[in-house]
């Protein structure tokens, strides 16, 4: 057991931090919840391709560096700290790359992972459809194959930064007779091809964030399904691992608590620090103690697969564990608040920049995006403990 | 005891709630909180011929003399849609006020008005310390020859835009103690007046109102010189129960919504509901909503018959500000995706929790009142 | 809508307090948590027969003096706030003899409903069996009939006051051919019958206040069957909606809650009552809150039956909200003592006479007995809510 | 980082847990707490054969000079068996302080005999306010010829009855502060000692220590005179973590038994398990279990590398006392009723759990310290 860094991961942070420092002194972006999933630059990505910071977890032979999950959980800490705009590559680094490495042929390979390492593709993933969220195995977009082809129709929902991507990320369905778990394959789409549409969805804090797309006659070439067709379901459920285990899950929302320890330090009530407040202290503390928690569950996650051992029921677990915490947080703050935690960004009066308002609406979709918090449950109790599978 | 409401309460609540579902549904409410103005001229002419402005005033004024406790369940339909108006502004902060504290002149002019509906009005407390206690209060108000001359920054004053009168409360004497506060009724267009919105997480509108040499007349006086918090501490029980009656409706509707798509959304081929975890969770949410409503009703009940309820009336809001929350957290949670889209109407409620919870004193403030009460 | 009692119901109230007021004064009990069932006083109820306060909601033509529920709720409020030893008549006043007027034949009537209203014979359920808790459909105690018997073998389980009761009334199998719920019946059995054991089991307050009883060939008359064979289960349902409704679900500990609030008013804590301490008084507020709350529902509860109408859900709501307010509380009172609240009854130094902890202990089995906190949820969403019945 | 444990760890954790399993079944467990004693000298002498009171002290004293990390695994497993023995506060709450406070000739008398299963320690810090802050320390200790006279009354003093020596904080100069408070090492014999058990939830045995004029030589003192308080300061935080170390052994065994539970038991013809309200509390179990781990194994780390670690030890405790009996709760609310009889097993963490929130600050004082750590 150890709990520390090493020099060299102390000195990698020190290098990242620096970097952002600079960035943020230029102007480049500002801290801000959500904000590294919010704000895409590619710009921005594209610098930190250049430090190998870009697919550094995957095997040099695909442009990766080789380097450990722990020194990626680190590059994240840091990155979320500030919220960095890193949206434009988020979701290939985290996972569409990893996913074409395991599943992709040598065409996929020399096609995609270049690109994504050098930032010239952003990509989202298209998985849940309106009558399949949770449930994901329901799906209903149909491709149909046809000579080279297969014909894709259907809808995807939820579908977070599709206005902005170059390419989706997807499971569809190709066999309607199968089981349902055993007719699903995955493809890669380019999101201008014919027949693809993109609709906004605004969400609850106002926020063009989400899309529904739509799938007409879409003509899609034979090579863009990656892996084994009607394996697809299987395929996702090796890499959603990947995607529940990082630091995002429990930073979203991270300068909020380091705006409000400011604040309370610092807004005075009845002639002290609100800080000196006993209800106060309790809140912060409880929630400093329960972030630290998350953060080790994160970075055992991290070390888990720096074993190369998969982060099975731990992946779920820290998902399930970070969400909530983040929910309580923008609760306390805006609570902590008092009158003014109902005051939204760009209001006269709002202290934090409205922060605190504003994550409280955020919030709600933590313990909902990439598997809610209920299946998550079920994957510990199942999967982790080895409990039997619940009739649904 | 009797839980149930009588025969006239429930022909109350029914009226009430049809000419709620008719004229305030959820896309007039999403349209009306992006107007500037935040609420319908029409509608409000609408609920005065009702008779709503006036339910809980003396007949003389024109009013029709109810009790609180029915008032209750009109606060109630009103929560249970959102409803973006000024009533609560106008009625119970303003109205309240007036016919508490008010001198014959200043009732028989402005009772009726309002009562009609040409008149709106609220009331101006909170200031930059965001509190609702006296030491709060650190508006001027200076004695000029005609008058007063008010000075100061007064924050979260709901519809000061369209308010035609703002109850204005300001220190004539200095300190820190309830003694020396004193009521300004304020021409909302006076010189020196100036509102600036804010914006807010349930899109009601509130204002800063900043205060620069105010001038008002000695009639404008609203009861005492230096006795005005007392009027404040008449109505207070009254606000916070009228809160927390909106508090219950709304908390009412997210629990009818969530239910309805347990039983109507599938997921892994049968209705949600059929999830244990979901019935669980409308279960804990049942035990949040009948407990706001009881423990609602209770206070306005006393407040009608006229009993000393302080420790029932903190225990109201204690209650009802972290139910409501959790009930449309959980009802959040059970809608999923969809519930977080601005097309649904589920943020409505999500958005009016918080928004009631930090109004009036959270369940800290009150929790603290009661222990008072409790002799601790 | 009314919060208040009327003059009758007050001064009946005070009719109840004199007479306990009364009652310790001269020792005839102690007040202490769980007292009310643990503590049994033929005596005592004999007195309570005399003043007509047992079986006060039944039908007159049966020796009842068919007072409202909300009568009844008011005498369960002060017998609760002493916690008056009122075992010996509970069970059979509460649910037993309700059942007998409802199912039993005339016989029953005569031969039982005088003994229960007389305080001449004490009652016990049997339900719970070891493969049947929260399932009760599954009892394996089993009833052949032969002429004009049933013999009975099996066993029950967690029959609490057993060792000092005359009559077990009890769910047994009738038709092992027939669906579960319906080959079940509901008998009334003399305790002393030959073939029954009372075992005790010393529950982890180190009372012994449950049993296991053993059936070994029990020779039942026929006329002890109640209702209709095959019917009981439904039979049952009907009546658990009594069983739920009580104060008793609320107030089992609440000595703990009085003795808590007049401790931290004198005990002192850095030269102030420790009652100035603001998580002290935040967490003594909530209680109180949330007990009034429970108040509430209790008397909603009795309300409804009042009116000649079932509390459907409502009953399964009130408990499931009170015990779990119940055991918020002792986990709070051993808290607030700090050290002080490991000190079980008889220590020296304890506070509360030990009542905090001891009150812990308890507490574990207040959401177990009479139907687990999750079954209680269940019948809300589904009964209640009108939610689908769930897959087990 | 390195969540795992080394193969040294494993084999060090394997090793002891089959001690553990194989000496105190949960039957011995119940016996010993019914046993005046409380505890088993045979038990105790296998202890001290396998090193175990010698594991974090100097080779010089016959220890094996082992690590504060590996010393918590060592805890832990004690606490997966709800071990009663003296050893927590003969090695922890005794040895500690002599090693950090004793002179040579104090260490050289009573370490060996300690590691060697020999003598048994204990603490009396305590008193009736129920504090480990030094305003809580009350007894006094009076200058005499020969050394001091110690005064005053102790509570919820550890195996007092089996101890050998006791070690008393006691005040050598009036006042609230820290300075003036100095350690004496008083025979457990001494005449003017009494020692009255009091009956705890957990059946540990711990006492009320009345001290009643009771000579103490100078020789007896433990380091420097009103400089005691220090020598508490600086064990302290291993106390804490220990503490928290035999929580994690608790919290772990209590999940098992509950999955097994879960898993073995059937209801409604299929394994509880199956119920999803059991997946969800198991789940949140789990989430609560690896937190006591890495929580309590982070702090465990920082001492052995001799960092500062106010705040981790601080976080450890608060997550561990609110955590570990959360656990015991959901693990008795899946057990039904079987876990509330003095039968099964489960009620001995439960109380346990109770018993390790209240000792040495629960997640309220805690959080305060977080919150002092934090700058507020």
């Amino acid at each position: 057991m150890d709990f520390g860094f090493t020099k060299e991961q102390e000195s990698f942070r020190q290098e990242v931090r620096d970097f952002l420092e600079k960035k943020i002194e230029c102007g480049a972006f500002k801290i801000i919840s959500n904000g590294w999933l919010e704000n895409s630059s590619q710009e921005f990505s594209k610098e930190m391709s250049e430090r190998g910071w870009i697919g550094m977890t995957w095997p040099k032979e695909y442009g990766g560096q080789e380097r450990t999950y722990m020194d990626r959980a680190i590059l994240m800490e840091e990155m979320l700290t500030c919220q960095a705009p890193i949206a434009y590559h988020f979701l290939a680094d985290r996972q569409v790359g990893p996913a074409i490495i395991h599943f992709g042929n040598d065409d996929h390979k020399k096609e995609y992972l270049p690109k994504i390492i050098n930032a010239e593709i952003s990509m989202v993933l298209g998985l849940s459809e309106p009558n399949a969220g949770s449930d994901l195995v329901s799906v209903k977009t149909y491709a149909k194959e046809e000579g080279d082809f297969f014909i894709l129709n259907g809808q995807k929902v939820w579908t977070t930064g599709a206005h902005r991507a170059d390419y989706i990320w997807m499971i569809v369905k190709t066999d309607l007779d199968a089981p349902k778990h055993k007719g699903i394959s995955e493809f890669i789409l380019d999101l201008k091809t014919p027949g693809v549409t993109v609709r906004p969805i605004i969400n609850m804090a106002g926020v063009h964030s989400f899309n529904e797309v739509f799938f007409e006659d879409v003509k899609v070439p034979k090579e863009n399904l990656v892996g084994v067709k009607n394996r697809g379901f299987y395929q996702l459920m090796a890499q959603v691992d990947y995607e529940r285990a990082g630091l995002e899950r429990l930073m979203q929302n991270y300068p909020v608590f380091v705006n409000l320890v400011e604040y309370v330090k610092k807004e005075k009530r009845n002639g002290q620090p609100l800080s000196k407040d006993p209800m106060v202290r309790n809140t912060l503390a409880e929630l400093e103690v329960e972030y630290q928690i998350g953060r080790l569950f994160c970075y055992q996650v991290a070390w888990t697969l720096t074993q190369g051992r998969i982060p099975n029921y731990e992946a779920a677990l820290c998902k399930a564990y970070c969400t909530q915490y983040e929910q309580r947080l923008s609760d306390a703050a805006t609570r902590i608040l008092g009158l003014y935690g109902q005051l939204m960004p760009g209001s006269k009066w709002a202290p934090m920049d409205g922060e605190a308002a504003d994550s409280y609406l955020w919030s709600v979709s933590y313990t909902l995006q990439g598997g809610s918090l209920e299946v998550l449950k079920n994957i510990v109790a199942t999967r982790g403990l080895g409990l039997p599978v619940a009739k649904k | 005891m009797d839980f149930g409401l009588s025969e006239e309460q429930e022909i109350l609540r029914k009226s009430t709630c049809n000419v709620m579902e008719k004229e305030c549904p959820p896309a007039f409410v999403k349209e009306t909180i992006k107007d500037e103005k935040g609420y319908s001229p029409e509608l409000w002419r609408k609920m005065a011929e009702l008779g709503w402005m006036g339910f809980i005033f003396p007949e003389s004024y024109g009013g029709i003399d109810g009790s609180f406790l029915d008032f209750t369940i009109l606060l109630e339909e009103m929560g249970r849609v959102c409803l973006p108006s000024p009533f609560f502004s106008t009625v119970i902060l303003g109205g309240l006020p007036i016919l508490e504290g008010g001198n014959e002149e200043q009732k028989d002019e402005l009772l009726p008005p309002m009562i009609n509906g040409d008149l709106i009005l609220t009331l101006a407390i909170t200031e930059p310390p965001g509190k609702y206690t006296p030491d709060g209060i650190e508006s001027r108000a200076t004695k000029s020859e005609k008058g007063y001359i008010l000075d100061g920054t007064k924050l979260f004053v709901p519809n000061a835009h369209i308010a035609d009168y703002i109850i204005v409360v300001a220190r004539t004497k200095d300190g820190v103690d309830a003694d020396g506060i004193t009521l300004f009724l304020v021409d909302a267009k006076a010189r020196g007046v100036t509102c600036t919105p804010l914006l807010t997480i349930a899109g009601d509108k509130q204002f800063e109102v900043a205060l620069d040499k105010v001038e008002v007349t000695d009639e404008r006086i609203l009861g005492d010189i230096d006795k005005g918090w007392h009027i404040i501490e008449k109505i207070w029980s009254k606000v916070i129960v009228a809160a927390c009656g909106e508090m219950v409706g709304g908390a009412q509707q997210t629990l009818k919504m969530t239910i309805d798509y347990a039983k109507e959304r599938e997921q892994f081929g049968r209705p949600l509901g059929c999830l244990q975890a979901v019935q669980h969770f409308c279960a804990d949410m049942v035990a949040d909503v009948d407990g706001c409503r009881y423990i609602t009703y209770q206070a306005a009940w006393m407040l009608s018959e006229g009993l000393s309820c302080v420790k029932e009336v903190a225990m109201a809001k204690a209650w009802c500000s972290d139910a409501f929350k959790r009930v449309t957290k959980q009802g959040q949670q059970v809608h999923g995706a969809i519930g977080f889209t601005e097309e649904h109407d589920l943020h409505l409620y999500y958005k009016s929790a918080k928004k009631w919870e930090l109004f009036y004193g959270d369940s800290w403030f009150h929790r603290d009142a009661v222990a008072e009460q409790m002799g601790l």
